[in-house]
């Protein structure tokens, strides 16, 4: 039982303990809840450490490598005959993201402190699907990936369908169905890519170094880019985004807005883009397309909303569109920027939805033109609002301007393949977002949280209590910390992202440049 | 001799089953319906004596007709339904069970009329009796059903616990959700 | 007289279209009836023409083995076994409803 | 000196670092520190950057020498984001005499505006918030200062943004502050996008033609660790030459007007102006150190920095000209019209930072002394327009407005205030021997021998305009009869107020008699042939407009009225600032939210979800098309069950049937 192996397990071990609390400690299970995330969070560092202190070696041979180099791995044979294997392991990216979801689940447990219906119920489902979160983050082989992905997404159903406000029913049933027809186009991929490669194996490090068919990959790619898509909130099958984080309990929205639309990229990465990169050539620069629509759609869609949650979703839009193109730009820099702006966004949008929750918890509604003034009564919530806007429209200092910088060179310095003035005008195209978003947000802000109080009500509303203020400055130092020395993250995402480059520059030479 | 009493045995004992199957299906009341049951029941037992199972019609004759119909006869009183005039299907109800129960006989027949049946003896052999059967069910070997037969005195004996905690009064600890 | 009976002995054909006109006039039973208890009945019906084929393939196939009558025996002490069950589930539900129309009860529609 | 050069330039991170860290105790622990403490703590800590920013001034001079070009040292430097080869980007310290003086003069003015503050801001709710922003802007603006690289400039300058959006907005419950802080923010953003595509372009071309040039340097470049962003590859001579050459200089003449456009938005050049007159909605010392002396000279000193790029391309040159030129009348314009003093003091900003640009529009290779004018203009003005600012904060504290119709008599009644304001005056006016003088003088100077005689016109023109208006507002201000209640009871500010002022004052007089041709130049080799007649037609000019204010506005009844009313429609259109703002509320509201925004909101909802949504209610008509099969009822399920299971068995023996 590796390290890896506790950390995938752990937030199942707890959902288990959390169920056997008797219902009336349920103030009990919070602490277990926030015992066993700190935890993970210490394993996850120490997992961190660990990683470096075997992947810092061979750093500079990495780069040339096609070849994935998976760290702390535990490898068990789990169905012999079609070669399935429980296959656990790590590199720079998935590194990456497990640290994000460390953070966000963490703080996640202290934003819903105050769940008081069916708290264990609903603290046991979270765990679940933490549980699947992190198997997709560390399963190299296809199955177990699958796997994990359906637990990742199916709990979701119930979060918001239960602990949900507003129309939950109906924005659970169509976030779960949306996402399962994103699974099903993710599993045809799996499939095909098992057919083709013809060797009765799930192994993701075996399966690429098969020379996939062309013509495979060309029709193989789109069930992936779009699969995974789907949950990446790729436009037009983003809709199921506002609907789904307006709905959803906060540390849900966190959750999801925060790591789960994060499987949606790393999973174009990792599989898509990974096995079956002449595939992405041919496709990728028809979705720069679409991707660039997702950012400028999204900002502009953010700016008429009046609801605190659909104004993020929308943002969340945007900002997760950056992730789809820079992965796009099949180039070191947008590709980095990519896994950059998962973590990036994952804390960002984390922190707005638990401050959002926590200013819905005071002033019981969520429409921006009903509150205003609200900084004069809850100066620590204002503050974290300003920081987590001001990241989001990309202020440097702050993790989104890292992230976007290089998505943003990525896509201006393009690749060989295709016509440099079109990635170029997509690139200013999504540039633009950067002041949409400015105007948004600002907006947005100005009116909830500056001005004269509008509701007396609100004047003797009281700012944040201490687990509010922790979980909020803990997202808000991860967000400085991105900001201030992002080669800490860097460093780590490069090593993963160079195999993937090299074999796209490999399959570039072989599909010669058109 | 034997052959031809089989014959007429087999022709009487079949139109006497199907006829009462008939009563049983479309008998307004219940418990001639039982009536009639038990009766093709019987017949039924007839034809395995016909067929040269001694064992298995005592059996049915114990079984069903001793057990099973006396249990239906027993439940029909304590439901109240013993004089209950069940309404007649409607029509439309009528016609798609006939149907549907033409849907499997006509098929059947016509695969039995246009297959070629293997022609064995019409010769009455006994098949072999109680002893074999019994040897059979307690056979630890590769042919025998010693497992088979635990598990169906396991079933017996949950179906007997069952019956008992479903149908015993104080088992309505929730009300029905009408 | 006798030797046109004998010519006429029932063969395996015979025995097995006379099974399955029970079992189709079972089948109608359990199609057509209303009442939970007339469906069981139709039921028993039904399962005891099985046992019948089970017998009568047992007689004509293979006649020096008993599994066939084995076989029976199991299928008939299932059938007690259901019997039993579904009895009880009856009695239970006439208790609840007062009533054994299985047209009302209807608890797995929604 | 040596030793004392090494041992400030190892310091230099101290510089921006001391600001830093006065934000960070200030804003994290203004609760424990106390209003007194908290607001000393960061008037000290940004004091002793400005010692320091002195001390390495005086040794950087003493020991590279004076006269010359002054070499480019990278003091410090810390890796930050390493985006790929050849652009890996770090923070760092570069001194060279431009990043010298602005630093002397950002952590100078700061200061004194930090001293002011104390006594203007106190008693205010947010007090300690309101040093800690003014620490980060200070930080900001040091950190924009001494930016090694394109890309780190561009970091503070977000930083700076950010920071002055924080104090524009300082009173978040006034509505107008609230939108004016806005305004700036995304106004600013706005330019910044140009100014990011423009580092885009330049890190493409750069990072493409590094190869090359570093073969042809030998290796230089690399030996050196420079990266694609550093100016100092940017700007070296082999960089500018292939750009010249790189189709037809087309691609550096976008970069550069892209870049500029950043600078225009900073330095709220025409038609970006817009929001600077509402950002005097801060506490006026804010305005003092943002809106005067450092932030608005971002832009100036972006396009000084990139001096040698821009002088690769005449066309981004002259751009910078027109727009400057054309920015400095129309400001002055506007600012002879204006009734709040803060306004009027906003568009001679505007006004003389179009002057600025100008000059660096003038300069070229062979007539560099245009750049010289422009960062001696920017270093004098910085002083006597906080000055203002302060003098203007001083007057609004005594009187409770802005209107300077409310004002009148202040002379009398706040003696330090009045002379300290009329010293300003006349600096900005160009009177000599006040600082304004002199480097307005070299402005005209450089306008003229470059050969822009219209250009020259124009600085004329708005010489003259600048001391009329100035003027102007120093008559009614201080000598015209009080008119108001406020106004006659009005009385001088406490020392804390004074002090810095005083200060401002003296460096308003004494800053133009400096050489400063010595110590900040372009290293391009020049002549000049003082022409006599510049100076003479500049402080003519001013004192025409100094004496046409004074019939206008000093006697018993304002004559001003009768002109305006003879002006008529084109007094109405320069009054309502030639309706820029009314087009932008246009443009934005009424096109880009009506038509953009709301149709993108609605399609969202109506179209690309509808279209999901239909296709789920598809889903569940046939969902619902089949329920009526589910009728729950065991007979009904069997009847299918036995129709599906005899066609699966008679389908299998009409297969398998061996006929």
């Amino acid at each position: 039982m590796g390290i890896l192996s506790v950390l995938v397990f752990l937030p199942l071990l707890t959902a288990f303990i959390v169920v056997l609390v008797p219902e009336q400690k349920w103030q009990r299970i919070r602490w277990i809840c926030l015992a066993s995330t700190a935890l993970h969070l210490l394993l996850t560092a120490l997992m961190t450490w660990r990683f470096w202190a075997a992947a810092g070696q061979n750093v500079t041979v990495d780069r040339k490598s096609l070849l994935t180099e998976v760290y702390l791995t535990e490898k068990f044979t789990w169905f012999e005959r079609f070669g399935v294997d429980y296959y656990l392991g790590v590199d720079g990216m998935s590194v990456a993201m497990m640290i994000l979801t460390s953070i966000i689940i963490f703080t996640g447990v202290l934003a819903s402190w105050e769940v008081e219906n069916r708290t264990k119920e609903f603290f046991a489902l979270l765990f679940v699907l933490v549980t699947g979160v992190f198997g997709v983050f560390v399963s190299f082989d296809l199955f177990l990936f699958f796997v994990f992905y359906e637990v990742a997404v199916l709990p979701m159903y119930l979060l918001i369908g239960v602990w949900g406000t507003g129309p939950k029913e109906y924005s659970a049933m169509k976030l779960t169905l949306m996402l399962m027809v994103g699974s099903a186009l993710i599993l045809a991929g799996i499939l095909a890519v098992y057919h083709y490669a013809g060797i009765t194996t799930f192994d993701l490090i075996q399966l690429s170094q098969v020379q996939y068919p062309v013509d495979m990959q060309t029709w193989v790619f789109p069930l992936f880019f779009f699969g995974f898509g789907v949950l990446g909130a790729l436009f037009p099958f983003h809709t199921w985004s506002p609907d789904g984080h307006a709905s959803a309990p906060t540390a849900v929205s966190m959750l999801h807005a925060g790591v789960l639309m994060k499987l949606g990229g790393y999973g174009i990465l990792r599989v898509g883009v990974y096995l079956l990169p002449e595939g992405a050539i041919q496709w990728a620069l028809g979705l720069m397309v679409l991707t660039t629509i997702n950012i400028i759609y999204g900002a502009f869609g953010a700016i008429r909303q009046k609801d605190l949650k659909y104004f993020t979703a929308y943002s969340s839009v945007s900002h997760c569109g950056f992730v789809l193109f820079g992965i796009c730009t099949l180039n070191l820099m947008g590709m980095k920027g990519a896994v950059l702006q998962m973590f990036s966004h994952g804390i960002m949008t984390g922190l707005f939805f638990a401050l959002i929750g926590m200013v819905y918890g005071r002033t019981h509604t969520r429409m921006i033109p009903e509150m205003g003034g609200l900084a004069k009564v809850m100066p620590w919530l204002a503050v974290c609002f300003y920081i987590g806007g001001l990241a989001s429209l990309g202020l440097p200092g702050l993790s989104g301007f890292v992230a976007e910088s290089h998505v943003f060179l990525g896509g201006f310095f393009g690749n060989q393949w295709f016509d440099a003035g079109v990635t170029r005008a997509l690139t200013v195209i999504a540039t633009m977002s950067v002041v949409v978003t400015a105007v948004y947000v600002l907006r947005g802000l100005a009116q909830a949280f500056q001005g004269p109080i509008v509701d007396h009500e609100f004047e003797h509303l009281t700012d944040a209590k201490w687990f509010e203020k922790f979980s909020t400055g803990t997202l808000i130092v991860a967000l400085f910390v991105v900001g201030l020395v992002p080669w800490f993250l860097t460093d780590m995402i490069e090593t993963s992202v160079y195999p993937i480059l090299n074999r796209i520059l490999q399959a570039g030479t072989l599909v010669g440049s058109n | 001799m034997a052959v031809a009493m089989s014959t007429v045995f087999f022709y009487l004992l079949g139109a006497l089953a199907l006829f009462f199957a008939t009563i049983v299906v479309g008998s307004k009341r219940i418990f001639r319906g039982a009536v009639a049951l038990m009766a093709v029941l019987a017949a039924t037992a007839g034809f395995y004596f016909l067929l040269g199972a001694e064992f298995l019609a005592g059996i049915q004759l114990l079984v069903y007709v001793g057990g099973v119909v006396v249990l239906i006869v027993f439940v029909v009183m304590l439901t109240g339904s013993l004089g209950l005039m069940e309404d007649t299907p409607s029509f439309g109800r009528q016609v798609v069970a006939g149907l549907g129960a033409l849907n499997f006989f006509l098929p059947v027949f016509g695969v039995l009329q246009f297959s070629a049946l293997p022609e064995i003896s019409h010769e009455a052999v006994a098949l072999p009796g109680a002893d074999v059967i019994g040897e059979l069910l307690l056979n630890f070997g590769k042919s025998g059903y010693v497992m088979a037969f635990e598990l169906i005195s396991v079933l017996l004996l949950v179906a007997l616990i069952g019956g008992l905690v479903i149908a015993r009064k104080g088992g309505q600890r929730r009300e029905e959700p009408t | 007289m006798i030797d046109w009976l004998a010519a006429h002995a029932p063969t395996l054909k015979h025995w097995l279209i006379l099974s399955s006109a029970l079992f189709a006039i079972g089948l109608y039973g359990v199609l057509a009836r209303k009442n939970a208890i007339s469906v069981l009945m139709s039921i028993e019906i039904m399962l005891n023409s099985a046992v019948f084929n089970l017998i009568v393939f047992n007689r004509y196939i293979a006649p020096k083995g008993a599994d066939g009558q084995v076989f029976a025996l199991f299928v008939i002490a299932v059938a007690a076994a259901e019997v039993v069950v579904g009895l009880a589930i009856f009695v239970t539900l006439f208790n609840r409803r007062k009533t054994l129309d299985v047209t009302q009860v209807a608890a797995m529609k929604d | 000196m040596e030793e004392n050069w090494k041992c400030l330039s190892e310091l230099s991170w101290l510089i921006p670092g001391l600001p830093l860290l006065g934000f960070v105790l200030v804003g994290l622990g203004r609760r424990w520190l106390g209003e007194k403490l908290s607001g000393w703590l960061a008037t000290l800590l940004v004091g002793g950057a400005a010692g320091l920013a002195v001390a390495t001034a005086w040794t950087y001079f003493g020991y590279f020498g004076i006269g010359g070009k002054g070499p480019t040292v990278v003091a410090w430097s810390l890796p930050w984001v390493s985006y790929q080869e050849l652009l890996k980007v770090s923070v760092g310290v570069l001194i060279d005499p431009l990043s010298l003086m602005l630093m002397v003069v950002v952590t100078g003015v700061s200061t004194l505006v930090h001293l002011y503050s104390l006594g203007y801001m106190a008693g205010d709710s947010g007090f300690s918030r309101y040093f800690a922003f003014l620490n980060l802007f200070t930080f900001s603006m040091l950190g924009l200062v001494i930016a090694p690289n394109l890309l780190q400039m561009f970091v503070f300058w977000e930083l700076v943004g950010a920071s002055s959006f924080f104090l524009i907005g300082f009173y978040y419950t006034k509505p107008s502050a609230v939108a004016a802080s806005k305004k700036a923010f995304i106004v600013t953003r706005f330019a910044d996008l140009g100014f990011l595509l423009g580092i885009l372009l330049l890190a493409y071309y750069g990072f493409l033609m590094f190869q090359d040039l570093d073969s042809l340097q030998s290796g230089a470049y690399t030996s050196a660790g420079l990266q694609v962003l550093d100016f100092e590859y940017l700007t070296s001579l082999a960089v500018v030459n292939r750009f010249m050459e790189l189709q037809g200089g087309t691609v550096l003449t976008v970069a550069l007007v892209l870049l500029f456009m950043g600078a225009a938005g900073k330095s709220a050049m025409f038609p970006l102006h817009i929001w600077l007159p509402d950002a005097m909605e801060g506490p006026t010392p804010v305005s003092a150190l943002i809106h005067a002396a450092t932030m608005v000279v971002a832009g100036v000193y972006l396009v000084a920095r990139l001096f040698p790029l821009f002088a690769g391309s005449p066309s981004a040159l002259e751009l910078v000209m027109v727009v400057g030129a054309f920015t400095s009348l129309f400001a002055a314009s506007i600012a002879c019209t204006q009734d709040d003093i803060k306004r009027i003091l906003a568009f001679s900003t505007l006004s003389q930072l179009g002057y600025m640009m100008l000059a660096l529009g003038v300069a070229s290779p062979a007539f560099p002394l245009g750049f010289t004018a422009s960062t001696f203009h920017l270093f004098t003005h910085a002083f006597f327009k906080a000055l203002l600012f302060l003098g203007a904060g001083s007057v609004i504290h005594a009187v409770h407005s802005n209107n300077i119709w409310d004002m009148g008599g202040l002379a009398k009644k706040m003696p330090f205030t009045h002379a300290f304001f009329l010293i300003a005056t006349l600096a900005i006016a160009g009177i000599p021997p006040f600082a304004g003088f002199y480097s307005k003088d070299e402005i005209l100077l450089a306008a003229l021998t470059s050969g822009h005689t219209w250009v020259f016109g124009i600085g004329l023109l708005v010489a003259g305009l600048t001391a009329f208006y100035m003027f102007r507002l120093y008559w009614v201000t201080f000598i015209r009869p009080p008119s108001s209640k406020a106004a006659e009871h009005a009385h001088e500010s406490p020392w804390l107020m004074i002090v810095p002022m005083n200060v401002l004052a003296i460096l308003s007089v004494v800053a133009g008699w400096v050489h400063f041709d010595d110590y900040v130049n372009s290293g391009f080799q020049y002549m000049v042939d003082h022409d006599s007649r510049v100076p003479l037609l500049a402080s003519g000019a001013a004192v025409i407009g100094i004496g046409w204010s004074a019939v206008l506005y000093l006697g018993q009844k304002v004559k001003a009225t009768a002109v305006a009313r003879a002006a008529g429609a084109l007094y109405r259109l320069i009054k309502r600032k030639f309706y820029v703002d009314e087009i932008y509320q246009f443009v934005t509201h009424q096109v880009i939210f009506r038509f953009i925004a709301s149709p993108v909101a609605w399609f969202d909802r109506q179209v690309v979800d509808g279209l999901m949504n239909l296709s789920a209610a598809a889903t569940r008509a046939m969902g619902v098309g089949l329920r009526t099969l589910q009728t729950g009822q065991i007979q009904t399920y069997s009847l299918w069950f036995i129709m599906g299971g005899m066609l699966v068995i008679f389908s299998i023996w009409i297969t398998f049937y061996p006929y």
